[in-house]
C-alpha cells in the first residue's frame, strides 16, 4: 500500500512544473499544455484520495475536470487561431496592446 | 510490486512533465505530454480507476492532444527560441513553492474518511461511476453539458473566418 | 432513475435561462440579420419569468440534487441581482452591438449561459458545482470578451483572460483537491463539519485555503490576483466589460462568501488576517492606480478592483474572529448591499461609455469626454451621478453602500480599517471627479461636431433610467434593499 | 403647527426649483431661481416670528423613520443656534442669484440648479437632528459647489475646485467614521439630541474630538487647514464665493457647537487650549496673509480665515458671551463678507480683474459703489455701530473671561484687520483713477438698480444688527444656556474655567484682601 | 428728554445728507447748520439746567444682553458733560458756518456736511455716554469720522495715507481701550459708570494674574491695569507719545476738520475720558503717574517739533499735541479741573487758530507752506487779528483764556509732589517754547516781505462772512473763556485724588504765574527777534545746532522709527509668511501629498506591464508570500 503522501508529492511536482511552465513559456500553446499538466496533477490527487477514501466522489470530480479541460482546450485553441490570424504570432509576451 | 509500479509511473510522469515545459519545440512538448497522459492513465489503473484511465486516454490523448497537435501544425509554429524573461524568477518561485507544498502535503497522515458514496474499488468501476453520474451527479452533469455547448459554439464563433458566413 | 419534481422546481430558473439560451442559439441561424435583435427579447422574457420564480423562492430553503444545489434566500438574492444585471446588460448590448454593427445572436446565448454559470455558482452547495458554475461562466466570458474579433484588443483581452483564467482555475482546482483530501468530501456542509474538528494549523488545510484564496481572489479581482482586470476590461466590448464588472463579480462574491464563511467558517481565525491584508492592499492599489488612468474603461476596471476592496471589508467583518452573529450578519448583508448598489452605478457608468461610443476610440479615452456637458448635457449629467455615486458621496446609493460597510467595520472594532477605506474613498473621488471635471469644466474642442440631440436608443434609455433610478432611489431610501439583504442572510448559518 | 412640515418645505423647495430648472430656458432660469429663493426666504420668515425664544427645545420639529436598520430618522428641528443659520442661508441665496444675473452667461440653468441644490443641502445641515441625515446634507453640497467653482470659475478653477473638494472630503470622511463610532458607543442611535446626552469615556472622546475636528476645522477653516479657501474663493464665481464665505464656512463652526461641545464635553475642555491657540493663530495669521495679498478676493478670503478664528475662539471660550458672540459673528461674517464678495463681483464685471492694482480710485467714477465698499469694509473691521463689532466684542469678552492674555493677542487681530482692510480701501476706493495707465477704455458705470438692490439690504442688516443686536441674540439665549448646561452636567473630570457669573468673578480676579464686595 | 435731541439733530442731518446728498448738493448747509445750531441751543439749556443742580440720565434702550453681560445705552448729563456739550456744539456750529465758505463749490460739499454732522453726533454721544461701552463705541465712531474727513480729498494720495494712518494708529489705542473695558467688565460685571465707580474702592487691592492660563504667576493690580489699558486708548485718541504720529498727518484733511476734530473736540476725548474716569484713576497712583509722565513727554516733544515746522497747519498740529500733553499731564497729577479747563480754553483758541490757518490757506489757494507766505497782515486783517488773539491765548499771554488755564495746570502740578514739580518745570519751559513757535507762525505768515506765489498774490483777499464771523466769535471766546468760572463749575464733579489738589500754595502759585508769563513774553520776543528783526538768525542758529534742528525738523524721527520697527517688518513678515509658510509649507504639503499619491499610482501602474505572464507571476508571488508568512508565523 503506497501512502497517499507519495501521490501528493508526485502531483505537487507535476502541478508546479505546469505552473512554472505557464510562467516561463512564451508560446501560448505550450502554456496551455502546462495548464493541462496542472489539471492532471489535480486529477492524480483526486484519484488517489478517492482510492484511499474508498469513495467514488473523487473519480467523479476527475471526470468533470476532464470535461472542463476539453472545453477549455476547444475555446483556448479557437482563441489562439483567431489571435494568430490577427497578429501572426502566438507568443504571449507579444500581446501588449493593453497595458498600464 | 505496487511501489515499483508507482515509482515507474511517477518517474516517467515527472520526467515527461518537465520535458513538456523544457522542450523548445511545441510538437515535442505535446508529444511528451502524450507520454505523460498514458502514464497517468497507468497510475489510475493501479488506483483502481479503470474508467478514468480509459477516459484519460480517449479524451486527453485521443481528443485534446490531437487538437493541440492539429493547431500546432496548422499554425506552423516555429521553435520557441527562448524562455520568457521572467523565467529565472519564476523558476525560483516554483522551487520555493515546491518546497513549501511538499513540506505541507507530506507532513500529514491521511486517513480514510467516512464514505457516503459507493466504494470505488468494487468490481465494475465503470458502472458505479455511470450510475452515480446519472443520479447523484446529475446536476453537474447537465452543467458540464452546457460547458461543452459553450465550448463548441464558442470555438466556432471565435475561430471561423468570417462571422457573417453563416 | 427518477427525477423528483421538487428538484426540477428548485432549478427551474436555471432551466429557463438555459432553455432560452438554447432557443436563441437554435433560432440564430434561421433568423434574418435584421431581426436578430428579437432574440434578445427572448432572453429578457426568460429573465422576467425567472425573476418571478426566484422571487417566489425567496422564502424557502431547500437542498436539491443530492445536496449539490441549495436554494436559499441568500442564493435567491444573488440570483435576483444577477437577473437584473443581465437584463440590463442585454438591453445595453442591444444598443451597443447595433452601434458596432455586430449582429450576433450567439452573443445573447453566451450571456445567458454565462448567467446560468453564475446562478449555479451562487446556489451551489458543493465545490464541484461551484467549480463547474465558475467554468461555465468563465468560458462564456472568454468567448464574449473576444467576440469583437475584428479588433485586436478584444482578442488580446480574451486571450489574456483565458490564459489567466485557466491558470487560476487550475490553482483553484488543486486547492479543491487538497480540501477533498482533508475532509473527504466536496460538500460544503461536510467540509464545514470536518473543518470544525480539525486543528487550525493543519498544514495541508492551510495550503488548500491559500489556493482557494488565489482562485477566488482572481475571480473577484482582489490584489494581488487582480492584474488581469484592467487589460481585460479595457479590451473587451463595453457591454461585456459591464457584464464582467458587475455580474461576474457579484456571482463570484456570492460563491466566495458561501465557501469561506459557510464552508471554511471554522477557519475564520486563519483567513481573517489574510483577507484583511488583501482588502487593504486592494483598496490602496485600486484607488491609487486608477488616478493615473487615461482610458475610462481601464479607470473603471481599477475602480472595480477598489470596490472589490470595499466589499472585502464586509467579508473581513463577517469573518472577524470574535464576530457575533450580529456582526456577521452586518458584514454579510453590507457586502450584498454594496454589490447590489455597485451594480447599478457601474452599469450606469458603462452604459454612458457605451452611449458615447461612436466607432473608433471615441468614448473610451477620458479626454474624449472633454466638454461633454455642452455637447450632451444629459449624458454628462448621468455620468456625473454615477461618478458621484461611485465616489460614495451622499445622497447617492454609493454612500449608503459604503456607510453600511463602515458600520460593520466599526462594529467589529476595525475602526482603523474604516478610516483607511474612507481616506481612499476620498482619493477615489479624485479620479471620479476628473471625469466630471473633463466633462463640465473644459470647453469642447471646436473641431468636434455638436450632435443635434442625444442619439439614445430605447433599450439604452431603459438601462440608464434603471441605473439612475437605482442610484437615486437607494441613495434616498435604501430600506427595501437593506431589508432584502438582511432577510437573505438569515438563512446563511 | 407642529404637523405642518414647514422645515421640509423650506429645505426642499429649492431642490424642487432645481428640478424645474431643467425644463426652462436660459433667461427664464434666472427668474425661476430668483423666485424660488425669494419664496424660500419668505417661507423662512415665519420661523423667525414663530420661534419661541424662551425655550431651548427644538422647534418646528419633524420626525419620520428613514432607514429602519440601523434606525436613521428624518429628523429636523431648529433651536436658537440653528435658526440664525437657516435664516442667513435663505436670506443670502437670492443675492447669489442676483449677482449672477449678468455675470453668468453660459449654462445658466445648471448654475442656478447648483445654487439651489446648495441651498437645500445647507439648510438641511442646519436643520438636521439626525447625524446621518446631517452627514448626507453635509456631503451633498460638495458636488454642486465643485461645479460652481469648476465650471464658472476663474482661470485656475479646476485646481481650486479639486482642492476644495478633496480637502473637505478628506476632512469629512473622518467625521463619518466618528459618527459610526458614536452610534455604537452611544446606545445605537444617530439622534443628535440623544447623543448629546450620552456619556463617553475620555479616551474615546479624545479620538472622536479629533475626528470631528478634522471635518469642522477644514470647513471653518482653521489654521493650518485653510489653504483651500483662498484658492476656492479666488476662482469661484461671485455667487460661489458668497455662498462659500457666508454659509459654508459657518457649517464647521456650527458643527463644533452642535456636536463637539455637547457630545464630547470632556475632550472639549481638555483640548480647549489647543483650539484656542489655533484660533488665535488663525486670527493673526489670516490677517498677516491678507496684508500680503494683491488680489481682492484673496484678501477677503484670508480675512475670512481671520474672522472665523474669532468664531472658533468664541466657541471654545465655553461661556455664554463667547458662544453667543461666535454665533452672532457667524451671521455677521456671512453678511459682511458676503457683501464684500458681492462688491468684488460687481467690480469684476466691469474691469474683469480682481487685482487691487487694476481697480484703483473707484470713488471718482463709482461713488455709490465706493460708499458700499467702505461701509462693508468698516463692518468687516468691526467698527462699532456695525454688526461685526457686537460679535467681536462678545467673543473677546468671552475669551477675556477665559484668559486675558489670549484675548489681548486676539485683539491684535483687530488692529491688523484695520490695517489690511483700510489699506485695501485706500487703494481701491480712494486715490486717482486716471493715474492708472490703460484703464481709460474701461467703462465704469456706477451701480445700477439691480446692484443697488443687492447691496442695500445687506447694508441695512449691517446696521440693524449693529444697533439692535439683541433682536438676534435673544433667540439664542435659551439654547446657548442649555448647551452650556449640557457641558456642565456631563463634564466632571476636568477642572473648568468658571464663567463670568458674579460668583465666578471672585475666582478669576484672585482676591488677596479679605474684603468682599456685593455688586 | 428733549436733550436726546442734542445728538439726534446732527444725526438726523447726517441721515438726510447721507441719503439725499446727491440731490441736496450745494444746499447741504441748510440742513446741517440749523441742526447743529439747535443742538447748541439745547446744550445751553442743558448747561443751565446742570448749573442749576439738575443732573439728567436718560436710558435709551438695552443694546446688548448676553448671559450676565447687559449693556444699556443711555445719556447722562452732568457737569463734565455739560461743558463738553457746550464746547462741542459751539465749535461745531462755528465750524459748520465756516465750512459754508471754506468748502464752497467743492465736489463733496454735501458729503462733507454729512460727515461733520455725523461727527458732531458721535462726539456728543461720546460725552453723554453713561457706560464704558458706549464711550468706546462713539470713541471709535469719532475715529471713523476723523478717518473719513481726513480722507475727504480721496484723490490725494497723501490724504488717503494720512487717513489710514490715523485710523490704524487709533486702532492701536483702541486695542488697549477695549482690553481695559473688558477688564472692567470682567472685574465689576458691569460697564455702567455709576456702578463701577461705586464699587471701585472695594477693588483697590485686587490683583490679576496675567499668566494664569499658562500656569505662571504675574500679579498686577486690577485697577492699575484697567486704568493703564484705558489710557492706551487715550494715548491714541489724544495723540500722546508714542502714538502722536497720526495727528500732524491728519492735517491733510480740510481745515475746518482740523479745527473741529483735530484740535477742539475729538483729540481731547482722551483727556475727557481720564477726567470722566477720575474715580478710577484716583485709586491707582501708578496709573496716575504714568498718565502724568506721558502727558509731560508729549508736551515737551510736541513743542520742540513745532519749533521748526514750515507747514502752517503742522505747526498748529504739533502745538495741539503739546497742549494735549499739558491737559493729560494735569489729569495725571490729579488736577482734572485744570486739565478740563485747559481743554475748553484750548478748544476755543486752537479752533480759532486752525480756522485762521484755513482762511490763510484759502486766500492763498491752498498754499500751506509758511515759506511761501509773509506780509499778509494787511491783506487779511480780520484773519490776522483773530490769529494774533489765538496765538496770544496759546502762548499764555496774561488775561487771555490760555493764560488762566495753563497757569492753573502749572500751579496744580507744582503742588503735586516731586513728580509734579519736575513736570511743572518742564511745563514752564514748554510754555516759553509755545510762545516762541506760535509767534514764529504769526511773524513768518503775516509779517515781513511777501513770498506769496505771484500768481495768487494779486487777489489775496479776506474770505467771505461765513468764514470771518466764526473767527471773530472764536476770538472773543478765546479771550473770554478764562473768565467763565469753569474750574469752579467743574470742581465738585472732579475731585482729585486724596491728598492732592484743591489747596494751592498761594506763594508758589503767584511765582509760577510770574515765571510763566515772563517765559511766554520772552518766547514772543525771541520770535520777534529771529523772524522780524534778524531774519537770518534762525537759519544760522539752525546750522549751529544742526543735530537738534534736524531732530526737531524730522519730528524726532518717530515716523521713520515706526516705519522701520513696525510697518515695514509687518508687511515684510506678511509677505514672507505667505510665501514661505502658506505657499511654501502648508500648500506644498497638501499638493505634495496629492502628487505623492499620483506618483505612487504611476509606479504601481508600471507593474501592469501588459504581459500576461507577469500577471500570472504576480499571482504566484502573492500566493508564495502569503504561504511563507503563514509558515513563518
Amino acid at each position: 500500500m503506497i501512502p497517499v503522501s507519495y501521490y501528493l508529492v508526485l502531483s505537487a511536482i507535476v502541478f508546479l512544473t505546469g505552473l512554472v511552465g505557464v510562467l516561463v513559456r512564451r508560446n501560448i500553446i505550450v502554456i496551455l499544455l502546462s495548464v493541462e499538466l496542472m489539471l492532471n496533477a489535480t486529477n492524480i490527487n483526486f484519484v488517489a484520495f478517492s482510492h484511499y477514501f474508498n469513495n467514488v466522489a473523487g473519480q467523479v470530480f476527475v471526470f468533470f475536470t476532464l470535461t472542463v479541460a476539453a472545453a477549455e482546450v476547444a475555446v483556448g485553441l479557437a482563441i489562439i487561431i483567431a489571435l494568430y490570424r490577427s497578429k501572426s504570432s502566438i507568443n504571449v509576451d507579444e500581446f501588449q496592446l493593453l497595458k498600464w | 510490486m505496487s511501489h515499483l509500479f508507482f515509482l515507474y509511473f511517477a518517474g516517467v510522469i515527472v520526467a515527461t512533465s518537465i520535458l513538456v515545459v523544457a522542450l523548445r519545440n511545441p510538437v515535442y512538448s505535446a508529444l511528451s505530454l502524450l507520454i505523460m497522459f498514458f502514464h497517468v492513465a497507468g497510475l489510475y489503473v493501479t488506483l483502481h480507476a479503470e474508467f478514468l484511465a480509459a477516459v484519460q486516454i480517449i479524451v486527453y490523448a485521443g481528443a485534446i492532444l490531437v487538437l493541440y497537435l492539429f493547431v500546432v501544425m496548422l499554425l506552423n509554429v516555429k521553435r520557441d527560441e527562448r524562455y520568457h524573461v521572467q523565467a529565472p524568477a519564476a523558476a525560483f518561485l516554483g522551487l520555493v513553492l515546491l518546497t513549501e507544498v511538499v513540506l505541507l502535503v507530506s507532513q500529514r497522515a491521511y486517513q480514510t474518511a467516512p464514505a457516503g458514496l459507493p466504494a470505488a474499488d468494487q468490481a465494475g468501476n465503470t458502472e458505479t461511476i455511470g450510475e452515480v453520474l446519472y443520479s447523484t451527479y446529475l446536476f453537474p452533469f447537465e452543467v458540464a453539458s452546457l460547458i461543452l455547448l459553450v465550448a463548441m459554439i464558442g470555438a466556432i464563433i471565435l475561430a471561423k473566418k468570417n462571422i457573417d458566413e453563416c | 432513475m427518477t427525477l423528483p419534481a421538487a428538484d426540477i422546481l428548485a432549478i427551474l430558473p436555471e432551466l429557463i435561462v438555459m432553455g432560452a439560451a438554447c432557443l436563441i442559439l437554435v433560432l440564430d441561424p434561421i433568423t434574418p440579420v435584421s431581426r436578430k435583435e428579437w432574440l434578445a427579447w427572448i432572453g429578457l422574457g426568460a429573465l422576467a419569468v425567472c425573476a418571478g420564480v426566484t422571487a417566489s423562492q425567496m422564502g424557502v430553503r431547500v437542498m436539491a440534487f443530492s445536496d449539490l444545489v441549495i436554494i436559499d434566500p441568500y442564493a435567491s438574492f444573488w440570483k435576483l441581482l444577477l437577473y437584473l444585471v443581465s437584463g440590463l446588460t442585454i438591453l445595453l448590448s442591444l444598443a451597443y452591438l447595433k452601434e458596432e454593427a455586430m449582429h450576433l445572436a450567439e452573443y445573447y446565448g453566451f450571456l445567458l449561459l454565462s448567467l446560468v454559470g453564475m446562478m449555479v455558482m451562487v446556489s451551489a452547495a458543493d465545490l464541484l458545482t461551484i467549480y463547474l458554475g465558475t467554468e461555465l461562466m468563465s468560458l462564456s466570458l472568454y468567448v464574449l470578451a473576444g467576440i469583437k474579433r475584428a479588433e485586436g484588443r478584444s482578442l488580446e483581452a480574451s486571450a489574456k483572460y483565458f490564459v489567466l483564467g485557466a491558470f487560476s482555475s487550475g490553482i483553484l482546482l488543486y486547492g479543491i483537491s487538497l480540501l477533498f483530501g482533508i475532509t473527504g468530501s466536496t460538500r460544503l456542509s461536510a467540509i464545514t463539519a470536518a473543518v470544525h474538528t480539525r486543528s487550525l494549523d493543519d498544514p495541508t488545510l492551510l495550503l488548500a485555503l491559500i489556493l482557494l484564496v488565489v482562485g477566488f481572489g482572481f475571480k473577484i479581482a482582489a490584489v494581488p490576483f487582480h492584474m488581469w482586470t484592467p487589460d481585460v476590461y479595457e479590451g473587451s466590448p463595453t457591454s461585456v466589460t459591464a457584464f464582467m464588472a458587475v455580474a461576474a463579480k457579484a456571482a463570484s462574491f456570492g460563491a466566495f462568501m458561501r465557501v469561506f464563511l459557510e464552508g471554511l467558517g471554522g477557519l475564520k481565525a486563519n483567513w481573517h488576517g489574510l483577507f484583511l491584508i488583501v482588502c487593504v492592499a486592494t483598496l490602496i492599489l485600486g484607488n491609487v492606480v486608477a488616478i493615473v488612468q487615461t482610458n475610462i474603461k481601464r479607470m473603471l476596471a481599477y475602480s472595480s478592483i477598489a470596490h472589490a476592496g470595499y466589499a472585502l471589508i464586509g467579508v473581513v467583518v463577517a469573518g472577524h474572529a470574535t464576530a457575533s452573529s450580529e456582526i456577521r450578519s452586518l458584514g454579510l448583508s453590507s457586502v450584498m448591499l454594496y454589490l447590489a448598489i455597485y451594480s447599478f452605478m457601474t452599469l450606469g457608468a458603462f452604459a454612458v461609455v457605451a452611449l458615447l461610443r461612436k466607432g473608433g476610440l471615441e468614448g473610451e479615452e477620458i479626454e474624449d469626454y472633454t466638454g461633454l456637458a455642452k455637447r450632451q448635457p444629459v449624458a454628462a449629467f448621468l455620468m456625473l451621478v454615477f461618478m458621484v455615486s461611485l465616489a460614495g458621496i451622499p445622497p447617492t446609493a454609493g454612500f449608503i453602500g459604503k456607510f453600511y460597510l463602515f458600520m460593520g467595520a466599526v462594529r467589529a472594532g476595525l475602526t482603523w480599517l474604516a478610516v483607511v477605506a474612507l481616506l481612499f474613498a476620498a482619493v477615489s473621488a479624485y479620479y471620479y471627479l476628473r471625469v466630471v471635471m473633463v466633462m463640465y469644466m473644459r470647453e469642447p474642442e471646436a473641431s468636434v461636431t455638436v450632435l443635434p440631440r442625444l442619439l439614445v436608443s430605447p433599450p439604452l434609455a431603459i438601462v440608464l433610467a434603471c441605473a439612475l433610478a437605482g442610484v437615486g432611489f437607494f441613495g434616498l431610501y435604501p430600506d427595501p434593499l437593506v431589508a432584502l439583504a438582511q432577510h437573505a442572510i438569515l438563512a446563511l448559518k | 403647527m407642529s404637523s405642518f412640515p414647514l422645515l421640509t418645505i423650506i429645505i426642499f423647495l429649492p431642490l424642487v426649483g432645481a428640478a424645474a430648472l431643467f425644463f426652462v430656458k436660459e433667461q427664464q432660469a434666472r427668474w425661476v431661481a430668483l423666485g424660488v429663493t425669494l419664496a424660500d426666504f419668505a417661507l423662512s420668515l415665519p420661523l423667525w416670528f414663530w420661534f419661541d425664544s424662551t425655550t431651548a427645545q427644538m422647534q418646528f420639529t419633524e420626525r419620520a423613520s428613514w432607514i429602519t436598520s440601523p434606525a436613521i430618522n428624518y429628523a429636523l428641528g431648529l433651536d436658537g443656534i440653528s435658526l440664525p443659520m437657516v435664516l442667513l442661508t435663505t436670506f443670502l441665496t437670492p443675492f447669489c442669484v442676483g449677482i449672477s444675473w449678468r455675470a453668468i452667461e453660459s449654462r445658466v440653468p445648471l448654475f442656478m440648479a447648483s445654487l439651489l441644490i446648495m441651498e437645500t443641502a445647507m439648510l438641511g445641515v442646519f436643520a438636521a437632528l439626525d447625524f446621518v441625515l446631517f452627514y448626507v446634507f453635509w456631503e451633498a453640497m460638495l458636488i454642486p459647489m465643485y461645479l460652481l467653482i469648476g465650471v464658472w470659475g476663474g482661470p485656475n478653477r479646476v485646481y481650486a475646485a479639486v482642492k476644495f473638494f478633496l480637502y473637505t472630503l478628506v476632512g469629512s470622511v473622518l467625521l463619518l467614521a466618528a459618527i459610526i463610532v458614536l452610534f455604537f458607543k452611544g446606545g445605537h442611535t444617530f439622534d443628535i439630541l440623544l447623543l448629546g446626552k450620552g456619556e463617553f469615556t475620555p479616551a474615546l472622546q479624545s479620538w472622536l474630538f479629533w475626528a470631528f475636528f478634522a471635518a469642522f476645522a477644514v470647513k471653518v477653516p482653521m489654521f493650518p487647514f485653510h489653504t483651500w479657501l483662498p484658492d476656492a474663493h479666488v476662482e469661484a464665481p461671485t455667487a460661489g464665493s458668497v455662498i462659500l464665505a457666508s454659509v459654508l464656512l459657518k457649517m464647521g463652526a456650527y458643527g463644533f457647537l452642535r456636536f463637539t461641545l455637547p457630545m464630547l464635553p470632556d475632550a472639549t475642555v481638555a483640548f480647549t487650549p489647543i483650539i484656542i491657540a489655533l484660533s488665535v493663530i488663525a486670527i493673526l495669521y489670516g490677517a498677516y496673509m491678507a496684508l500680503a495679498q494683491a488680489d481682492l478676493k484673496k484678501l477677503i478670503a484670508y480675512s475670512s480665515v481671520s474672522h472665523m478664528g474669532f468664531v472658533t475662539l468664541g466657541i471654545f471660550a465655553l461661556n455664554t458671551q463667547g458662544i453667543e458672540g461666535a454665533i452672532l459673528q457667524m451671521v455677521n461674517h456671512g453678511i459682511t463678507t458676503g457683501a464684500l464678495f458681492l462688491c468684488v463681483g460687481i467690480i469684476y464685471e466691469r474691469t474683469h480683474s480682481r487685482l487691487i492694482s487694476d481697480n484703483c480710485g473707484l470713488t471718482g467714477p463709482m461713488p455709490r459703489y465706493a460708499t458700499f465698499l467702505v461701509v462693508f469694509s468698516l463692518s468687516s473691521i468691526g467698527l462699532p455701530g456695525t454688526n461685526s463689532f457686537v460679535g467681536e466684542f462678545l467673543v473677546l469678552a468671552g475669551t477675556f473671561f477665559w484668559s486675558k492674555p489670549v484675548a489681548a493677542l486676539a485683539s491684535l487681530g483687530i488692529i491688523l484687520a484695520a490695517a489690511y482692510m483700510l489699506w485695501m480701501v485706500q487703494r481701491v476706493a480712494f486715490g486717482q483713477r486716471s493715474e492708472q495707465a490703460g484703464h481709460g477704455t474701461i467703462r465704469l458705470p456706477d451701480l445700477n438698480l439691480r446692484e443697488m438692490a443687492l447691496l442695500a439690504p445687506l447694508l441695512v442688516l449691517v446696521f440693524w444688527i449693529g444697533l439692535v443686536p439683541n433682536q438676534v441674540l435673544t433667540p439664542m439665549h435659551a439654547s446657548v444656556a442649555n448647551l452650556l448646561d449640557q457641558l456642565d452636567q456631563q463634564e466632571a473630570a476636568f477642572a473648568r474655567t468658571p464663567r463670568a457669573t458674579p460668583d465666578a468673578v471672585a475666582s478669576i480676579t484672585d482676591h488677596v484682601s479679605p474684603v468682599t464686595h456685593q455688586p | 428728554m428733549e436733550y436726546a435731541l442734542i445728538p439726534l439733530l446732527p444725526f438726523a442731518a447726517f441721515l438726510i445728507l447721507g441719503l439725499f446728498g446727491h440731490w441736496i448738493k450745494d444746499r447741504a448747509h441748510f440742513v446741517a447748520v440749523p441742526a447743529v445750531v439747535t443742538s447748541f441751543l439745547l446744550s445751553m439749556l442743558a448747561f443751565l439746567d446742570v448749573a442749576g443742580g439738575r443732573q439728567t440720565t436718560m436710558p435709551l434702550y438695552t443694546w446688548l444682553q448676553s448671559g450676565d453681560v447687559t449693556i444699556a445705552l443711555g445719556l447722562s448729563i452732568d457737569r463734565l458733560t455739560a461743558v463738553m456739550l457746550l464746547l462741542v456744539t459751539t465749535v461745531s456750529s462755528l465750524v459748520h458756518v465756516y465750512t459754508i465758505g471754506y468748502m464752497q463749490g467743492e465736489k463733496g460739499y454735501a458729503r462733507f456736511f454729512a460727515y461733520i454732522a455725523l461727527f458732531t453726533f458721535s462726539m456728543l454721544m461720546l460725552v453723554m455716554a453713561d457706560n464704558f461701552l458706549q464711550l468706546f463705541v462713539f470713541w471709535e465712531a469719532v475715529g471713523l469720522c476723523s478717518y473719513l474727513l481726513i480722507g475727504h480729498w480721496y484723490e490725494r494720495q497723501s490724504a488717503c495715507n494720512a487717513a489710514t494712518k490715523a485710523f490704524v494708529v487709533n486702532r492701536v489705542g483702541d486695542f488697549g481701550f477695549l482690553l481695559g473695558l473688558l477688564l472692567v467688565l470682567d472685574s465689576f460685571g458691569t460697564l455702567d459708570y455709576h456702578q463701577v465707580f461705586a464699587q471701585a474702592s472695594a477693588y483697590t487691592s485686587d490683583t490679576v494674574n496675567l499668566l494664569r492660563p499658562f500656569g505662571g504667576e504675574w500679579r498686577v493690580s486690577t485697577l492699575t491695569l484697567i486704568c493703564l489699558l484705558l489710557f492706551v486708548g487715550a494715548i491714541g485718541k489724544s495723540a500722546q507719545v508714542p502714538l502722536h504720529v497720526w495727528l500732524p498727518d491728519a492735517m491733510e484733511g480740510p481745515t475746518p476738520i482740523s479745527a473741529l476734530i483735530h484740535a477742539a473736540t475729538m483729540v481731547t476725548a482722551g483727556v475727557f475720558m481720564v477726567a470722566r474716569l477720575s474715580p478710577l484713576y484716583n485709586l491707582s497712583p501708578v496709573a496716575m503717574n504714568v498718565v502724568a509722565v506721558v502727558g509731560g513727554l508729549t508736551m515737551v516733544l510736541g513743542a520742540t517739533i513745532a519749533l521748526t515746522q514750515y507747514d502752517i497747519k503742522r505747526v498748529v498740529a504739533y502745538s495741539t499735541v503739546s497742549q494735549l500733553g499739558y491737559m493729560v499731564m494735569a489729569c495725571g497729577l490729579g488736577a482734572y479741573t485744570a486739565g478740563m479747563y485747559h481743554l475748553l480754553t484750548h478748544g476755543a483758541f486752537k479752533a480759532l487758530l486752525f480756522l485762521g490757518c484755513g482762511s490763510v490757506i484759502i486766500a492763498l489757494h491752498h498754499e500751506q507752506d509758511m515759506r511761501h507766505m509773509g506780509g499778509l497782515k494787511d491783506k487779511l486783517p480780520i484773519t490776522y487779528w483773530t490769529f494774533v488773539i489765538g496765538s496770544l491765548a496759546l502762548a499764555g499771554f496774561p488775561l487771555t483764556s490760555g493764560f488762566f488755564s495753563k497757569d492753573d495746570i502749572l500751579v496744580s502740578a507744582w503742588s503735586a509732589g516731586a513728580l509734579g514739580k519736575t513736570l511743572a518745570v518742564a511745563g514752564l519751559l514748554t510754555a516759553g517754547l509755545t510762545a516762541f513757535y506760535s509767534f514764529r507762525l504769526v511773524f513768518v505768515t503775516f509779517w515781513g516781505p511777501s513770498h506769496v506765489d505771484p500768481h495768487h498774490a494779486g487777489h489775496v483777499h479776506e474770505p467771505s462772512k461765513t468764514m470771518t464771523v466764526p473767527l471773530i466769535i472764536l476770538a472773543v471766546l478765546a479771550v473770554l473763556a478764562g473768565y467763565l468760572g469753569i474750574p469752579q463749575f467743574l470742581a465738585p464733579a472732579l475731585p482729585g485724588p486724596e491728598g492732592t489738589g484743591g489747596h494751592h500754595e498761594g506763594g508758589a502759585a503767584a511765582g509760577i504765574m510770574i515765571v510763566a508769563t515772563l517765559l511766554g513774553l520772552s518766547g514772543i520776543a525771541a520770535a520777534y527777534v529771529m523772524y522780524v528783526k534778524l531774519p537770518g538768525l534762525a537759519e544760522s542758529l539752525a546750522n549751529q545746532w544742526q543735530g537738534a534742528y534736524r531732530l526737531s525738523f524730522n519730528k524726532w524721527f518717530v515716523d521713520e522709527a515706526y516705519d522701520r520697527a513696525f510697518v515695514k517688518p509687518t508687511f515684510h513678515l506678511a509677505d514672507r509668511l505667505w510665501q514661505r509658510v502658506d505657499v511654501g509649507i502648508i500648500d506644498a504639503a497638501v499638493n505634495g501629498t496629492a502628487r505623492g499619491v499620483a506618483w505612487f499610482g504611476w509606479i504601481l501602474r508600471l507593474i501592469q506591464s501588459g504581459q500576461t505572464q507577469h500577471y500570472a507571476l504576480g499571482m504566484i508571488l502573492g500566493a508564495v508570500l502569503i504561504l511563507t508568512v503563514y509558515l513563518l508565523t
